[in-house]
């Protein structure tokens, strides 16, 4: 059990930071002198270095896999890997049947021996990886971790910054043809600007309808309530009388189901108060959120919940969705695109066949619809700098999120999610996903914008969940709990170091959709 | 019912497949001392906690002045209980343990008071009062577990082995002790012991048991005279009874009992042998304070059949001495005074007490006839 | 006893059962539902589709759940996790309540490390593991420890034996010192009188923490997730990995609790009847 | 015939092969000393070095994701200490888990206490009814917690039954009002822990002389008066250890409360482990939950020490 803890490796010495920028700074030169000393180094924490403006690949192949692939016999050749070595993977037990397969294929092809480590709760992947940062075994080589987590994963020291591996491999992610959908293409790898993990899912939140019912719904009513005719609703105002309209209390039949509980509360304000134009923070990291859009949209928000919802929502755990939707207990649902999936499959769901698909409501600003769609968690790719080889590693990670092996990678069942713009269209996607919804979700992902990712970002988060699902909770009005969260905002900023913050948001926000930050522009904030 | 104080009829105890107590049947007057005797786990134990209600007895009755208590639980029974190993209520204070017979009848607190003195004062634990009972030593935690059943008053006073833990010494005052104080309050004592000589001394009578028998019922004296069995007569006497095995043989209108070459002429209780051994073997008991050198026979004008032996261990007393003899190789114990000249290798000839053997059948090991009386 | 009061208290035991058992049921049922059934409402008690697929995946995860391709179990088979679980809390077990017990007994009996020993045994159960976990973590990287079966054997040991001290003390405290004692004037050794005089007494005692420190061990979680990655993990975390993109796995999860708990039903069953010993101050009772 | 000397039985009944050593070895001082040497020398060899880089986090500011090495980070002395000190969030959790604890461990030993006595007179079937009570505490914590969840869920078992089968209106929202959620945790924690109590309690009771009790009887105490004056007393040692070791674990409660309510809603069922748990795992805090646990050893280490007092005058 022990083999692998032998007695040279515990007085190996970790690389301290200092050493690392040496060796880093020698990198340039190894370079020159044929790569031998370099391959492996991994690049520093940010260097400034200028982002490659056209990328043209320094390894040769057709398709990032097969550069991949030639990076592993380069690496080989030169020393780096040989046959046999074991690489660890730590990834989510939910991903396992994404990834083993392809592992499989992967040591097929390359002969190294890459192995995976599940971990079951995604909170306890970053608890490891945190971990990893500060004892630093060496016992990981790649985390999939969600990709806003890249912040703190960095500035730990535990991860590498990929910037110069995408310029020399060309993962293909922010061009050619089968490029991620914009903004995927920023948000899943970016911090501070710069590369640091390669994204492999696309979380942009969905939404659910029942078809059926709204087709047999009393149109007339409808119009005699609302002053408009029945349809899908593009703006939250008519969202929320379209929900009003559904919810049936006493047939025990709800209008819908948002999350509202202690882990995603922010996903249903986040998304009407970033399209009301708001942000979480001004340029000097004060928070924007105790603003005329945040609390407006909370209190819109709450009204929906507590008037048209389960209790489930504000208490239960995410899980809950994915039984009332299917269940044919709401009329509505909100939450990561396997919903559909589930809703749709008649082994598991009283509505198969009954599920439809909308986009993601907005707000009119002077006559044009401004549509947010967050995009929760979702996972990307990073390599630790304790690994055996981080550039060995990375080779896998793009091999593995390449336009072909990563198709029938996320075409399994499992909770990655298609993130390729061709893939959209892929016959085998569609089918997975259900043909009709593709296009929807690609819209909804075009729109998509980023959880706050940040240096402490699950702490920002988490303290702006538990003040939402208090006022979900109708224990603290709307304003209050945003205040309060500003509040816990500023000391988490003040504690994590204002300029550094600062740094990081202004890179951040720039990996909004563009209509997002034009809004901003007009209405005078950045 | 009958007369008795205590009257137990018929009663029977099992655990399980083993029977403790079997059949019993036993009347205990009012105000008697009596010991149950017996070797280890002849049952008479497990009569006691049946008396006292600690087990309920599988079959039979137990009365007390005439009413059945076999319901009763032992709180009601107003039956006191003094423990092998005391029992004591070790978290508490000695004060505290005479104390809780009457603080759990809720008596008033000067009542309690005033007893707990009289008690502590009585036994001499007066000093001992706020010692916790743990700390104590044998003798004090006997008398505490004495005093804290005796201050209950209780109709019957039952003592399982009590003065087990005690040196010799200390055992024969304690003896005296209790039989003064049982004489003083003057109440029914049943007194459980495996120590005969405990009993020989203490008990107004004993009963004797076995494997969870009763085998006699008598008083001390009748015990050592006459035992109505093997089981008895080897019991009670140290040191215990010679035990011959004989044979019964009839020549003409003479009747002898034969060991090898040895005689005795029987004639005279022939009837009461004929009577009472089933077959010819018999076993001939006479105790070793009635084997009498031949001069002292002669001297007292006993005549029987001379045995010769040979001496092989003297055990000097105080005022005797314990001689082994071999005759043939059989083992006979005697009690001579001390000033009977005897050294190893002696011949002795000795003569059995003629009114004072007592003979066994071999097989049903019941007395045959015990003396000539 | 009378034969009602038999059947009373044999009625009263019965209905604390019920009461104790309706949990339970709950996960045994559960453990034999289908994936939609998990969280379904009206829920019932037994399923309406009954499946064993829930146990099947724990050994064969390629099956997908109750049939559903959504629900294609992601862990590894359980035969590692199971394995090191029964590896290292029986281990981990045996040792704390053995060191505990002579520690006890050094305490109970000589006072050794006075007050302080003792109680600062106590402390290790006063740490909120969370604040602890990166500390251990650093120096078991020193040690060479991280995710061995070793390590957590160790670390279990260390964490439980504040237990197996106290417990023990408290049943060799009830031991009259006047029986041990009997036998030293006999001649026997401190050792002897240990071993066959005082531990024999404290035999129901010795059960119940072994018991308690073994259910300690079999289902302590936190350290398991932070000391192992692949080679050491035990039950109780992979227990956590049954979940998917649909939340998690309720069906394989209560599963396994129910698999998970069969050795320490055994264990429990097996060393119950050492639980009461009763012994009556020393002496055989006639 | 020949007569055996009984001579006094050396140790072990044979002569020892190494005479010096086993006289050592039977000395009382170096007897007593050997019996506590392993777990002295585990607990020391385990703990002392992550004890002490615990105080020292406890001094330093300092979190992984600042990118400095935990030894290389700036001192702040005692100011951590100060802002726990200050921290509302801490000392309502602190409230909150003294709450929890005290009514689940009186409930757990009130329950478990009943079923060890009801337990100690034999009865058909007693062995498995006994396997079953102790049943829930070997269940893995997370099941258990799980089990809970979904029992407590809106539409969950308990409310199905509330409104089917008692006659409610509608169901009761469990977790939504603080002390209502606190409840069904407790409930679960009673649930999984009092089979402890019982287990440990009725190990004591069987373990306790029959002597004192019967004499008692034939004193003329009643059933209670000897539950009060010799059961209880007699037993004090044994209950004081079980209320310490399971309030010390009670006061970690963490698996439960992050499965059912996460906390929620807000802090409102938000236990102390569960606080440092986000401190530590989730804001990364770690020099702060390192001075939260130093603070909360420190103040537990005394109550516990008040505890234990009364054991120390035992005999």
């Amino acid at each position: 059990m022990g083999e692998k803890h032998e007695l040279k490796k515990v007085f190996r010495r970790p690389l301290s930071r200092r050493d690392f920028l040496k060796a880093a700074g020698g990198a340039g030169g190894a370079l020159v002198l044929g790569g031998l000393a370099s391959a492996c180094a991994p690049a520093a924490t940010p260097t400034p270095t200028t982002a490659p403006a056209v990328p043209v690949a320094a390894v040769e192949g057709a398709t990032p896999e097969e550069r991949a692939l030639n990076g592993i016999k380069a690496l080989k050749e030169a020393g780096k890997v040989k046959d046999g070595d074991t690489f660890t993977i730590m990834h989510h037990s939910g991903q396992r049947n994404n990834i083993v397969p392809a592992l499989e294929e992967w040591n097929r092809l390359t002969g190294l021996n890459f192995q995976s480590a599940e971990v079951g709760l995604e909170a306890d992947i970053y608890t490891k990886a945190m971990n990893e940062a500060v004892v630093r075994t060496g016992d990981y080589d790649i985390f999939l971790t969600f990709c806003n987590w890249i912040g703190d994963m960095a500035e730990a020291g535990l991860i590498v910054d990929q910037t110069d591996w995408w310029a020399k491999y060309d993962p293909e992610v922010d061009h050619g043809p089968s490029a991620y959908v914009a903004p995927l293409d920023r948000f899943t790898s970016l911090y501070k600007g710069r590369r640091y993990a390669l994204g492999a899912d696309d979380d942009a939140f969905s939404l659910f309808y029942r078809k059926d019912i709204m087709e047999a719904a009393d149109k007339a009513a409808f119009e005699d309530k609302y002053g408009r005719e029945l349809a899908l609703p593009n703006t939250w105002e008519e969202f929320d009388q379209w929900i009003e309209f559904f919810d049936r209390p006493e047939e025990g039949f709800r209008g819908g189901h948002m999350y509202a509980e202690r882990y995603f509360a922010y996903t249903a304000w986040a998304a009407r108060f970033i399209s009301k134009g708001g942000a979480y923070f001004d340029d000097n990291m004060d928070p924007l959120i105790v603003s005329d859009e945040g609390v407006t949209a909370l209190e819109e928000q709450i009204r929906l919940t507590q008037n048209h919802m389960f209790e489930d929502a504000v208490t239960g755990d995410w899980a809950v969705a994915y039984s009332r939707f299917p269940e044919g207990s709401v009329f509505f649902a909100w939450a990561w695109a396997s919903l559909g999936k589930w809703a749709q499959d008649p082994e598991t769901s009283k509505i198969a066949g009954k599920v439809g698909y909308l986009e993601c409501p907005g707000t009119m600003h002077d006559g044009t619809l401004i549509r947010a769609v967050p995009h929760v968690v979702g996972w990307s790719f990073s390599v630790s700098r304790y690994g055996k080889c981080p550039e060995a590693a990375y080779c896998w990670a793009q091999w593995f999120t390449g336009p072909t092996v990563g198709l029938d990678a996320i075409a399994r069942v499992g909770t990655l999610d298609t993130f390729r713009r061709p893939w959209f269209d892929d016959e085998k996607m569609k089918e997975a996903y259900g043909a009709e919804f593709m296009p929807i979700l690609l819209k909804l992902t075009e729109n998509s914008f980023a959880d706050l990712a940040l240096r402490g970002a699950n702490e920002y988060l988490d303290k702006l969940n538990l003040n939402l699902q208090q006022a979900f909770a109708g224990q603290k009005d709307a304003e209050r709990a945003l205040r309060d969260t500003a509040d816990e905002w500023q000391k988490v900023t003040d504690r994590l170091g204002r300029l550094g913050q600062i740094e990081a948001w202004r890179t951040e926000r720039a990996n909004y959709p563009q209509h997002i930050q034009d809004l901003w522009k007009k209405l005078g904030k950045f | 019912m009958g007369e008795g104080f205590i009257i137990l009829k018929g009663l029977r105890k099992e655990f399980g497949e083993l029977v403790a107590v079997e059949d019993l049947e036993l009347e205990v007057e009012e105000g008697e001392f009596l010991c149950f005797l017996g070797p280890s786990g002849c049952g008479k134990t497990t009569t006691l906690r049946m008396v006292a209600g600690l087990e309920i007895p599988t079959a039979g009755d137990i009365f007390l002045r005439g009413e059945r208590i076999n319901d009763l639980p032992p709180q009601r029974r107003n039956v006191g209980f003094v423990f092998q190993n005391y029992a004591l209520f070790w978290h508490m204070t000695v004060h505290d343990n005479l104390a809780f017979g009457l603080m759990v009848r809720r008596a008033p607190r000067s009542e309690i008071e005033r007893e707990v003195g009289e008690m502590a004062r009585w036994l001499e634990l007066e000093d001992l009062l706020e010692t916790k009972a743990s700390r104590l030593d044998l003798s004090a935690m006997q008398r505490v577990a004495l005093g804290r059943t005796l201050v209950t008053r209780p109709q019957v006073l039952l003592l399982d082995e009590p003065l087990n833990n005690f040196r010799p010494a200390l055992r024969e005052i304690m003896r005296g002790e209790l039989k003064r104080l049982q004489k003083q309050l003057g109440s029914t004592m049943i007194y459980v012991t495996h120590d005969q000589e405990e009993a020989m001394t203490m008990g107004d009578r004993i009963l004797v048991m076995s494997a969870g028998r009763k085998v006699q019922l008598a008083t001390p004296r009748e015990l050592y005279r006459q035992p109505n069995s093997l089981f008895v007569a080897g019991f009670i006497g140290r040191p215990p009874m010679n035990l011959l095995e004989v044979t019964y043989a009839r020549e003409g209108d003479r009747a002898f009992l034969r060991k090898g070459e040895l005689a005795w002429d029987v004639t005279l209780l022939r009837h009461a042998i004929e009577g009472g051994l089933r077959g010819e073997k018999a076993v001939l008991g006479v105790r070793p304070e009635h084997v009498l050198p031949v001069e002292e026979a002669e001297r007292r004008g006993l005549k029987d059949t001379v045995v010769t032996g040979k001496v092989d261990l003297v055990q000097p007393l105080a005022r005797k001495k314990i001689v082994d003899l071999f005759i043939d190789d059989t083992l006979i114990k005697m009690v001579v005074s001390s000033d009977f000249p005897v050294a190893k290798d002696d011949q002795v000839e000795v003569v059995f007490h003629p009114q004072e053997t007592h003979l066994f059948d071999k097989e049903t090991e019941r007395a045959i006839y015990n003396g000539l009386s | 006893m009378t034969l009602i009061g038999q059947a009373s208290r044999w009625l009263g035991a019965l209905a604390i059962c019920l009461v104790i058992l309706l949990p339970v049921v709950w996960v045994l049922s559960i453990s034999f539902k289908p994936p939609q059934e998990w969280l379904a409402y009206p829920p019932t008690i037994i399923p309406v589709e009954p499946t064993t697929s829930n146990y099947i995946v724990l050994f064969q995860p390629g099956n997908p759940v109750g049939g559903v391709a959504a629900m294609v179990s992601s862990a590894e088979p359980v035969t590692q996790a199971l394995i090191n679980s029964l590896i290292i809390a029986p281990i981990a077990t045996a040792a704390s309540v053995l060191i505990g017990f002579f520690a006890a007994y050094a305490v109970s009996r000589y006072r050794v490390g006075g007050t302080f020993m003792p109680f600062f045994t106590l402390t290790t159960r006063m740490f909120p593991p969370v604040a602890f976990a990166v500390p251990l973590l650093v120096y078991y990287r020193m040690l060479g420890l991280i995710d061995t079966q070793l390590g957590l054997i160790l670390m279990y040991t260390a964490f439980t034996v504040a237990f197996s001290l106290w417990m023990m003390k408290g049943f060799i405290d009830g031991v009259p010192r006047h029986i041990e004692e009997a036998a030293v004037l006999d001649g026997a050794s401190p050792w002897r009188v240990l071993f066959t005089i005082t531990l024999p007494l404290v035999r129901g005692g010795l059960a119940a923490t072994a018991l308690f420190v073994f259910i300690l061990n079999w289902t302590e979680f936190l350290f398991a997730l932070v000391f192992t990655s692949r080679e050491a993990i035990t039950i109780p975390v992979q227990v956590s990995h049954y979940v998917g993109a649909v939340g998690r796995f309720y069906g394989p999860q209560a599963a396994l609790g129910i698999v998970a708990s069969i050795p320490v039903v055994v264990a429990g069953y097996l060393i119950q009847r050492h639980l009461v010993t009763g012994f009556t101050f020393g002496l055989v009772r006639e | 015939m020949a007569i055996k000397v009984e001579r006094p039985p050396v140790a072990g009944g044979r002569k020892p092969l190494f005479p010096r050593l086993v006289r050592a070895l039977n000395r009382e001082s170096f007897f007593q000393n050997v019996l506590a040497m392993p777990m002295q020398l585990l607990l020391w060899f385990l703990l002392i070095i992550p004890t002490l880089i615990v105080l020292y986090l406890s001094l330093v500011a300092w979190e992984p994701r600042m990118g400095v090495d935990w030894w290389q980070a700036p001192f702040a002395w005692f100011r951590n200490y100060g802002h726990v000190l200050s921290d509302v969030r801490f000392w309502q959790a602190i409230v909150r888990t003294i709450g929890v604890v005290v009514v689940a461990v009186a409930l757990e030993f009130a329950i478990g206490l009943a079923l060890a006595l009801f337990f100690q007179r034999d009865f058909l079937g007693k062995r498995l009814f006994t396997a079953v009570i102790l049943y829930p505490m070997m269940l893995p914590w997370v099941v258990v917690g799980l089990a809970f969840y979904l029992l407590f869920l809106e539409k969950g078992l308990v409310n199905y039954i509330l409104i089917h089968f008692l006659g409610f209106e509608t169901g009761v929202a469990w977790y939504h009002y603080p002390a209502v959620a606190l409840s069904t945790i407790i409930l679960a924690d009673v649930w999984q822990w009092t089979p402890f109590m019982f287990l440990i309690l009725y190990s004591g009771l069987g373990a306790l002389p029959r002597d004192p009790v019967e004499a008692a009887m034939t004193l003329g105490a009643s059933r209670w008066q000897i539950f009060r004056y010799i059961t209880m007393p007699m037993l004090k040692q044994v209950i004081i250890i079980a209320l310490i070791i399971r309030s010390l674990e009670a006061f970690k409660i963490f698996d439960l409360v992050f499965i059912m309510t996460g906390g929620g809603p807000g802090t409102a069922t938000e236990s102390l482990s569960l606080y440092i748990y986000r401190l530590g795992f989730v804001y990364g805090q770690l020099s702060y939950a390192a001075a939260m646990a130093v603070l909360i050893l420190v103040s537990i280490s005394i109550i516990i020490r008040l505890a234990v007092r009364p054991l120390e005058y035992e005999v």
